[in-house]
């Protein structure tokens, strides 16, 4: 379902190009109108935490730029005259060529165009990603399945301790960077070997090869990467762990290495000891600070109110209900999960503790959910975690207001993370900041 | 050199509670007036950052509130009431006796009492901090030295172990996340850092392994620089000075080649360690270039740093060495020593002699107001204390509090320390200009 | 029914509605090399052609230009009729608009733009209904003024019939509503974007004048400040800086003006001549108002418009001997600098005016287009041959934001400095560890003084090169060896 | 002789005028009855941890004064907590919907050598920057252990400033050893007000009504405007001008007993202006009491009682809802001492049960002497007994007494305290605004805020879990009053 939307939270498929441009030296090539890379661009990268161009990305985007001819006679030989240059001029490991709605609409044969390449082993695949097919996040898993299918070949042997991480969609998520660094560091911290994919230092192609070498698939997520994990299952063999809640703060991370240890079968004790030490760092910062949560000055906390993916808005409500008992109001999901996963992120809310829960809004449009909030009246102002687009709400509500989410137009975002102790240590931080920055 | 003060930056010696504070399971005991105590907590401990009481601080802080009685008769045998409980109620293993100034000023013979406790075993030492004495960056350096002078005793050199002395805790609102961030670094070196206080740290393990260091390191502009003599003297400890904060690709890695050097640790070895740490950073600083480049309103191209010395020595060392900004005024608050300003001075104008901006040393809001309103349409970016919210909004300037008193900001683990530490520090002024344009 | 027949079929709904490209109404292209003086031969003698290029970078399309003008009219909605992605450049004009509104003192908002986020089924039934929606929705949540329905190449492809829903939903509601034809693939210069938002504009809301306002100046604009008003007010006219944080009543009233002129001629052509065409508004044809000499023509040209001839002699003296003194420091503080412009016409050459007044040495340019002519069709207007009168051997560029070639060709010319007005261009160029001045205000070279605050602000960047020198130490670009010991210009094909 | 001598710059200590005690352990009806027959003594602690000094509360209502300065003659540590009341400074602008700026502050930063040779021309120095810098309508010079210890004569200083600059220059005796109840604070700030700045009346306003308080939300002039009465409410955030006239005024009530008892008295003496002589409006029974004593005292009493049906009947059914969810639900509540009272009562009208109360001191009487306005034998009246603690914010005790008591939430009204529930793993909060539980819409107001305190315990389990207590196992087995002495 896709009703019409102001104030976007996600933008079209085609978005899975931030996901190419997020593997170290892979090169997306776009076989679309000459604006949407640039748009993708804009949207998803620079005003959103001004992540900036990055290697291949930005005005280094090959592109076909399809003119009315290409739509009139086709495109195909457009392409082909692009690749060629692609392979001459760009500097390389992974070329994904991405469709726009121009060459999918006019059906341009791009996957044979594409296989031709191949066949002469050239390393590029080719994703169908025509904006109208749905969000950069379905964008973001075709791109993955895309090289997964046409590029991966099984294992000769399986590594017990690697693990593929299927989590935050970069770009898509400001802090994307930061996060799966944070992540790789708690596997590691456990003795396991995490297979990162995207990012800096992530291994490029390289790592992508040792996908099927993997013992499992670690899908970190409400729901996206889940199709991701069925493939490499159906191809590979390769089990899954789903574990939905963004792990943010003690309580939660400690829940997620204990389920990580046990469905990997990791040896009990250093795990514990592990855990102990950075519980033990988060909780000295949170006791040293306790003064301040508990004299509660300056207005907080009246009720929270998360307007972002399921993964934030769960993982941040777990997180303020249970390390600084919060309380929280209605909630609200923008990332338009599909039905099949909403009963499940529900119940989540609901259960969020014994005496805690809360109603979820699934909207991605500013109109009704404005409306919706605006329903209920507060004691004390209501804190607001959300993207740029909710300064607006905020001040009409006399609320504060925090930038978490797609667009972040009022924060550089450099390698910041809220993912694990250290991420919960950060967003305690950031949002007492901008509650006292008010006076 | 102490002049009538709007707007204090840094207090009193008695502030050394904090340092107190500061070490694990160590209890200060305060010979002073009643409200002391809870005034240096608050100032240095709670609205600064609001990093809060922490384990002996706070309200737990033990204190004689001395009345008209002690201030007539002396308080001596007070004293001696409050420490005889202290060594009954408060679980610590190490008490650090500090005199306000209304027992230094009549004149408690303290150190004979205390004295008389620490013959008897207990593990406690007495440091003169009246007031009036001078700030608390003095008190800071009051108190260790009285540990190190009461209470160490020579220790079998441990290879590779390096004393950490730098920013003052609690006056650094930072001063936790950096120490972390220095352990972490100097690690990577293959060095193994003993830290004096914060949760890295094993309190009075830490401190009595001291001597068994090979070398003290002085990460700070001048704090610290007399304990690093005195361990001289008394153990023979070399000790290595970084006046500056290391923040950035570049300021990093110099000082960890300077530790390298000092520490005779293998140089190919940390060459590899800061390559890895480079390669990190730039992929951010390239991410970020962008929009540096082109953010398209009016970014401040000019900046002024209301700090301490060793911070703003550093961050300038960032801004103007790796981010092309300029230097407007720098304004040092920590009231250095007059035979440490010629250095200070030498320090900002390391850069280059273009990028040298006029500096002043004083600590009083009012001065630092008019100085700063001689340059009415520039509309720098301010990095200072929170009091220069005011100034910054009648300049219609981008603020941003780095400094103490910082009521405007929570600080937990954050630092601004090395490669990450200049990240973060990106990030959040940024962050605060984007967000006060829209 | 084939691709082609749709698109007919759309052209033949569109009728009257669209407006021609550039590449068919002006002659314009992308891709050149040569010089200066050249082009603006080639050009007259009406012989440009376009060079293709075989390997390209993804560029910019029309609706982004459209969107951009549109979005900051601040009582006028702005409905993309595409998929989310075409939405991209939301958050980037959302903060143009709070940043704008800061500056003028307006209540910040966020800008109201909707998507109507087309996905599979709307491509295979249609999706009109879901227009018709947005529209109303648009009506309840912000009561606009008037309503502009900018197309994407999905909408334009599936043959969307904008044109009968909006007709209906007009007379339903009562306001105006535009829609603007800006497909992305129908034109390579993404100019062409600013031709379908205007002409929208002059369709729907442009009204025949009531009285004209003979010493209000029409300046066709983007978000700059008003600097305008320095070199009008002294001989007594006011400008009226348009489209961005106007109102419709204020654009209603655009044929009231005595007089039409441009920040940049490229932009605002279509909106000008239309102006004179069907209004009689006259149109400023001398390039704008940048360096010494054009501004004096521009004055004169202006003041000959309006009956302001006696005023604006000595105004000109006055304020070419007030900037005298400071001038002469900069020149020299600039000269043998080697500078370098990276923009869209015309505002590029204006730029390449201003930086040969400030004494740098000017090498070379690279523009984004190139118009053969401008709508009025009057060759005083070239602006490539007024920047480049004394210099017309210059070594000159034609290219569509291919950064593959700017760096290729600027890593051979090693200039001083670069200016650049287009975004994340200027990362290229500064990893090549060349200062690259980003023009953020483009008004900020205007008239005369204009010249001291953007040689101030120059001073500034080339003080502390800091940035660029670390991005050329520690990164890399991603293109091969093979391709940077190419000629700059080997991926253009022959002339067509 | 009155009870306000301007002549004097100078007033006794709260031990001296009320005998004001800060150490009891036993049951709120003794305490009651020892204050009553005048044989209440204080217990000196041989073990101590730091309190706070009349300095820090002379300073918090002064600094707040929106158009006045404030210089501190004193070392910087004095200081300290600038930051602070320029933090409750900008707040309470913004909240008042004001732009927030930084509060008028100077330290004259006293050292080794002012100690020795005298820092008299620093302060004449300082008064004279306090006045070049703010252009204040009155400024106070508040004193310190050092100033008065190194003997320097501040109100020579002052009255030859004051003649120099033609403002009032007022100094303010609140050296923080003279007095164990920091609380003497607030009264040589009142006076050094009553002394220099009010002004007699020019022409009376009995429809105004002072409101003695901090810098709570007002909740005030909602209640009096509706029986034709206006609200004053004083020192923070008022400006000398409005200062000057409270001799103006139809009457005078108070938030805290405790806070203003010196200004009430002194505005009642000097100037004849009636102090509602009952215990603070918190509770159904203390709110009802106190708006009838007012009524009394301006002559509205008809009005009054029609106020009061009409809030019974508003808040009724939530409460009644509110007391079935509080229901056998446990509080233990530590203050200054009225306001002690008040929360105590509070608790118990939400139907909760109060395990005790640890309050900062006690006064044995209010400077009105009048024992209508006991606050304690109205609590034990209306809602029966309770243990208390007498204790200057010894944390020790208090840790001692709460993990014998492990109640279901805790309740504190000062910086610093709250934290040591918290450390126990019990549902705390600190009462910031001091309003929040006034008056009969308050009581819902504080209910729901207790409610959400127990309902979402997890922070506090894990700081139980997670932080180390700074007390020996020995201690914690001890008795809370151990180290109280026998009375001198």
């Amino acid at each position: 379902m896709s009703a019409t939307v102001g104030q976007p939270r996600q933008f079209c498929t085609l978005g899975g190009q931030q996901s190419v441009v997020a593997i170290e030296r892979a090169i997306p090539i776009v076989h679309g109108g000459p604006g949407c890379s640039g748009k993708i661009f804009g949207g998803l990268s620079f005003f959103n935490g001004f992540q900036g161009s990055g290697y291949a990305g930005g005005n280094a985007v090959p592109g076909t730029n399809s003119c009315e001819r290409d739509i009139i006679f086709g495109g195909e030989q457009r392409l082909r005259e692009v690749i060629d240059g692609a392979l001459k001029v760009m500097d390389g490991d992974l070329f994904v060529v991405l469709t726009g709605c121009t060459a999918d609409l006019v059906g341009d044969d791009t996957a044979t165009v594409v296989s031709e390449y191949r066949e002469r082993g050239v390393p590029i695949v080719h994703a169908s990603t025509g904006g109208f097919k749905g969000y950069n996040h379905l964008g973001h898993e075709l791109v993955v399945k895309a090289i997964i299918e046409q590029l991966l070949k099984p294992a000769k042997a399986i590594n017990p301790k690697l693990v593929n991480v299927w989590s935050v969609v970069p770009y898509q998520d400001t802090f994307w960077a930061g996060n799966l660094k944070a992540i790789r560091e708690l596997l590691e911290g456990i003795g396991l070997e995490a297979n990162i994919l995207f990012g800096h230092d992530s291994g490029g192609i390289g790592a992508w090869k040792r996908i099927p070498e993997a013992a499992f698939n670690l899908v970190l997520s409400p729901w996206v990467g889940l199709s991701i994990a069925e493939v490499l299952q159906q191809r590979f063999g390769t089990p899954v762990l789903h574990y939905p809640v963004l792990p943010i703060g003690a309580v939660e991370t400690t829940r997620f290495l204990r389920a990580v240890t046990e469905f990997a079968q990791l040896p009990f004790q250093p795990v514990e000891d592990f855990i102990l030490k950075r519980e033990g760092n988060f909780y000295h910062f949170l006791d040293r600070a306790a003064d301040f949560f508990m004299e509660m000055r300056w207005d907080l906390p009246g009720r929270f109110i998360n307007i972002s993916d399921s993964i934030y808005a769960l993982g941040i409500s777990r997180f303020l209900v249970n390390e600084l008992s919060l309380h929280p109001a209605q909630q609200v999901v923008t990332d338009e999960p599909p039905e099949e996963h909403r009963e499940t992120i529900r119940r989540n809310f609901a259960e969020l503790k014994e005496k805690v829960s809360a109603e979820v809004i699934f909207s991605n449009d500013s109109d009704t959910i404005g409306r919706q909030l605006r329903k209920t009246g507060y004691d004390l102002p209501p804190l607001i975690i959300g993207s740029s687009w909710d300064r607006d709400l905020a001040r009409e509500m006399g609320g504060f207001h925090l930038s978490i989410a797609m667009p972040v137009m009022d924060r550089l975002v450099l390698d910041r993370s809220y993912i694990g102790y250290e991420g919960g240590l950060r967003l305690i931080e950031d949002i007492y900041a901008s509650v006292l920055g008010t006076y | 050199m102490s002049t009538i003060l709007q707007h204090p930056r840094h207090l009193c010696a008695l502030g050394g509670q904090q340092s107190v504070v500061a070490i694990p399971r160590a209890i200060p005991i305060l010979h002073a007036g009643p409200g002391c105590g809870f005034k240096l907590h608050t100032g240095l401990g709670s609205y600064n950052g609001f990093q809060g009481g922490c384990y002996s601080g706070g309200a737990a802080l033990v204190g004689t509130n001395v009345g008209e009685k002690e201030i007539v008769f002396g308080g001596e045998q007070r004293l001696r009431e409050v420490i005889d409980g202290a060594l009954k109620v408060m679980d610590g293993d190490l008490y650090v006796v500090l005199s306000g100034c209304a027992t230094d000023l009549v004149g408690d013979d303290i150190e004979n009492v205390v004295t008389q406790y620490r013959r008897q075993g207990a593990p406690i030492v007495y440091a003169a901090t009246g007031g009036f004495r001078g700030t608390n960056l003095h008190g800071h350096e009051t108190i260790v030295n009285a540990i190190v002078d009461q209470l160490l005793t020579p220790q079998e050199k441990i290879s590779g172990l390096v004393n950490v002395w730098s920013t003052v805790p609690y006056y650094d609102p930072f001063w936790a996340g950096n120490l972390t961030a220095i352990q972490d670094l100097l690690a990577g070196l293959g060095l193994r850092t003993n830290l004096l206080f914060g949760p890295d740290s094993d309190g009075i393990d830490s401190w009595r392994r001291v001597p068994a260091a090979e070398l003290n390191l002085v990460v700070s502009s001048w704090t610290g620089l007399s304990t690093a003599k005195l361990l001289n003297e008394r153990y023979g400890t070399p000790w290595l000075h970084w006046p500056t904060l290391p923040i950035g690709g570049e300021e990093t890695s110099r000082f960890l080649r300077a530790v390298t050097e000092a520490a005779h640790v293998d140089g190919q070895a940390t060459q590899a360690f800061l390559d890895r740490q480079e390669r990190r950073y730039h992929y951010y600083f390239e991410r970020a270039a962008d929009f540096f480049l082109e953010f398209r309103w009016d970014l401040p191209s000019h900046y002024v740093t209301v700090t301490d010395a060793f911070y703003g020595t550093g961050i300038s060392r960032l801004l103007s060495g790796e981010f092309g900004l300029l230097p407007l005024r720098h304004f040092v608050t920590d009231q250095p020593p007059l035979e440490q300003h010629e250095a200070i001075q030498c320090q900002f104008a390391a850069l280059s002699s273009e990028l040298n901006a006029p500096l002043t040393f004083t600590a009083d809001g009012d001065q630092i107001a008019a100085e700063l309103r001689e340059h009415p349409d520039s509309a720098p970016l301010i990095l200072g204390s929170a009091w220069e919210r005011d100034i910054a909004a009648e300049l219609s300037a981008c603020h941003l509090s780095i400094a103490s008193p910082m009521m405007d900001r929570l600080v937990a683990s954050g630092s601004y320390f090395g490669y990450n530490g200049a990240l973060r520090l990106i990030e959040d002024i940024y962050s605060m200009i984007l967000s006060a344009v829209q | 029914m084939s691709v082609e027949q749709q698109i007919r079929q759309r052209d033949a709904a569109n009728s009257g509605t669209g407006v021609q490209i550039r590449e068919r109404r002006l002659g314009s292209i992308t891709g050149f090399v040569g010089t200066a003086g050249e082009l603006v031969q080639i050009a007259r003698a009406g012989e440009l052609a376009e060079r293709e290029r075989s390997f390209t970078q993804a560029g910019t399309c029309s609706s982004f230009c459209a969107t951009l003008q549109l979005s900051l009219i601040q009582d006028a909605v702005v409905i993309n009729h595409a998929p989310a992605g075409c939405a991209g450049d939301f958050p980037m004009f959302n903060l143009y608009n709070r940043y704008g509104q800061g500056k003028r003192n307006l209540a910040r908002q966020n800008a109201r733009l909707l998507t109507t986020n087309l996905n599979e089924q709307d491509t295979i039934f249609g999706a009109t209904h879901k227009l018709v929606d947005a529209i109303h929705k648009a009506f309840r949540a912000f009561q606009p003024k008037a309503i502009f329905v900018t197309a994407s190449c999905t909408s334009g492809i599936i043959g969307e019939d904008l044109e009968s829903v909006i007709e209906e939903a007009e007379q339903e509601l009562g306001i105006p509503i535009a829609s603007v034809n800006c497909e992305g693939f129908r034109s390579q210069i993404w100019a062409t974007g600013w031709d379908a938002a205007y002409n929208s504009i002059l369709r729907k809301i442009v009204r025949p004048p009531l009285q004209r306002q003979l010493d209000t100046i029409n300046i066709i604009t983007f978000i700059g400040d008003d600097y305008f008003s320095e070199l009008l007010q002294p001989i007594g006219l006011k400008p009226n800086l348009v489209v961005p944080f106007t109102g419709v009543k204020q654009l209603e009233r655009l044929s009231e003006a005595g007089a039409t002129a441009h920040m940049c001629s490229t932009l605002g052509t279509f909106l000008a001549a239309g102006l004179e065409r069907e209004y009689g508004v006259p149109e400023v044809k001398s390039p704008p108002p940048y360096g010494l000499d054009s501004t004096d023509r521009w004055l004169r040209e202006v003041a000959n418009l309006t009956g302001k001839g006696a005023q604006v002699e000595p105004f000109i003296a006055a304020e070419r001997a007030a900037i005298a003194p400071q001038l002469e420091i900069h020149r020299q503080r600039f000269a043998g600098r080697k500078a370098f412009v990276a923009a869209g016409p015309s505002h590029g050459h204006s730029s390449m005016e201003v930086l040969q007044d400030l004494g740098f040495d000017l090498v070379g340019s690279c523009m984004f287009h190139h118009d053969a002519r401008l709508d009025h069709g009057d060759p005083t207007g070239d602006s490539l041959q007024a920047a480049t009168r004394h210099t017309p051997g210059l070594s000159y560029g034609v290219c569509n934001k291919q950064a593959f070639e700017l760096v290729n060709l600027l890593r051979r010319i090693q200039p001083d400095l670069v200016v650049v007005r287009h975004p994340s261009l200027a990362l290229s160029i500064a990893k090549l560890g060349i200062p690259a001045v980003f023009v953020d205000d483009e008004h900020i070279a205007l008239g005369y003084r204009g010249l001291l605050r953007y040689a101030r602000k120059l001073a500034n960047w080339l003080a502390n090169p800091a940035l660029e020198r670390t991005l050329a130490r520690t990164t890399k670009l991603p293109y091969t060896h093979w391709w940077l010991n190419q000629p700059p210009f080997s991926m253009l094909g022959e002339p067509r | 002789m009155s009870l306000v001598n301007i002549a004097h710059s100078n007033i006794p200590t709260r031990e001296q005028r009320l005998g004001s005690i800060v150490s009891f352990e036993g049951l709120a009806s003794e305490l009651a009855e020892l204050s009553r027959s005048g044989r209440l003594q204080d217990r000196p602690r041989s073990f101590t941890q730091v309190s706070s000094c009349a300095s820090s509360c002379a300073i918090c209502l002064l600094s707040l004064i929106q158009d006045a300065a404030v210089v501190n003659h004193a070392p910087l540590g004095c200081a300290g907590d600038f930051s602070m009341f320029n933090l409750v400074n900008r707040y309470g602008l913004v909240k008042r919907g004001q732009t927030p700026a930084n509060a008028r502050l100077i330290s004259t930063n006293l050292n080794e050598s002012d100690a020795v040779f005298g820092g008299t021309q620093k302060l004449e120095q300082a008064i004279r920057d306090a006045y070049e810098r703010f252009h204040p309508k009155a400024i106070f010079v508040t004193a310190s252990c050092a100033s008065a210890i190194t003997g320097e004569d501040i109100d020579a200083v002052a009255d030859q400033l004051e003649e120099e600059l033609k403002i009032p220059v007022a100094t303010v005796h609140c050296e923080g050893f003279r007095s164990k109840v920091w609380t003497t604070g607030f009264d040589v700030a009142y006076h050094a007000i009553l002394r220099k700045i009010v002004r007699p009346p020019e022409q009376r306003r009995p429809e105004v009504v002072n409101v003695i308080t901090f810098w709570g939300e007002d909740v005030f002039s909602e209640l009096f405007n509706r029986v034709g009465l206006q609200a004053n409410l004083v020192v923070p955030f008022a400006d000398v001008d409005r200062i000057a006239r409270l001799s103006e005024s139809g009457a005078t009530v108070q938030m805290c007993s405790t806070l203003g008892t010196y200004l009430a008295a002194g505005l009642e003496a000097l100037y004849s202006v009636p102090e509602v002589k009952a215990p603070p409006p918190y509770g159904l029974a203390g709110t009802d009491a106190w708006l009838r004593a007012l009524g009394r005292t301006v002559h509205k009493e008809q009005e009054i009682e029609e106020l009061i049906a009409s809030e019974h009947e508003a808040i009724g059914p939530e409460l009644e809802d509110l007391r079935r969810q509080l229901k056998g639900l446990t509080g233990y509540v530590a203050a200054g001492s009225v306001h002690g009272h008040s929360l105590a009562s509070v608790l118990r009208e939400l139907g909760m049960n109060v395990a005790g109360g640890c309050f900062w001191h006690h006064d044995p009487k209010l400077d009105n002497g009048d024992p209508a306005a006991d606050s304690l034998e109205h609590l034990v009246r209306e809602h029966g007994d309770m243990p208390v603690s007498i204790c200057n914010k010894q944390a020790y005790e208090l840790i001692n007494q709460l993990r014998r008591l492990k109640p279901d939430v805790f309740i504190v009204r000062h910086p610093g305290m709250a934290v040591w529930g918290g450390k126990l793993g019990i549902p705390t909060f600190l009462v910031e605004d001091e309003h929040f539980a006034l008056a009969y819409r308050g009581l819902l107001r504080f209910g729901r805020k207790i409610l959400d305190a127990v309902n979402n315990p997890s922070f506090y389990k894990h700081l139980s879990e997670h932080a180390k207590l700074p007390y020996t196992d020995w201690w914690l087995q001890q008795g809370p009053a151990t180290f109280m002495k026998e009375a001198e």
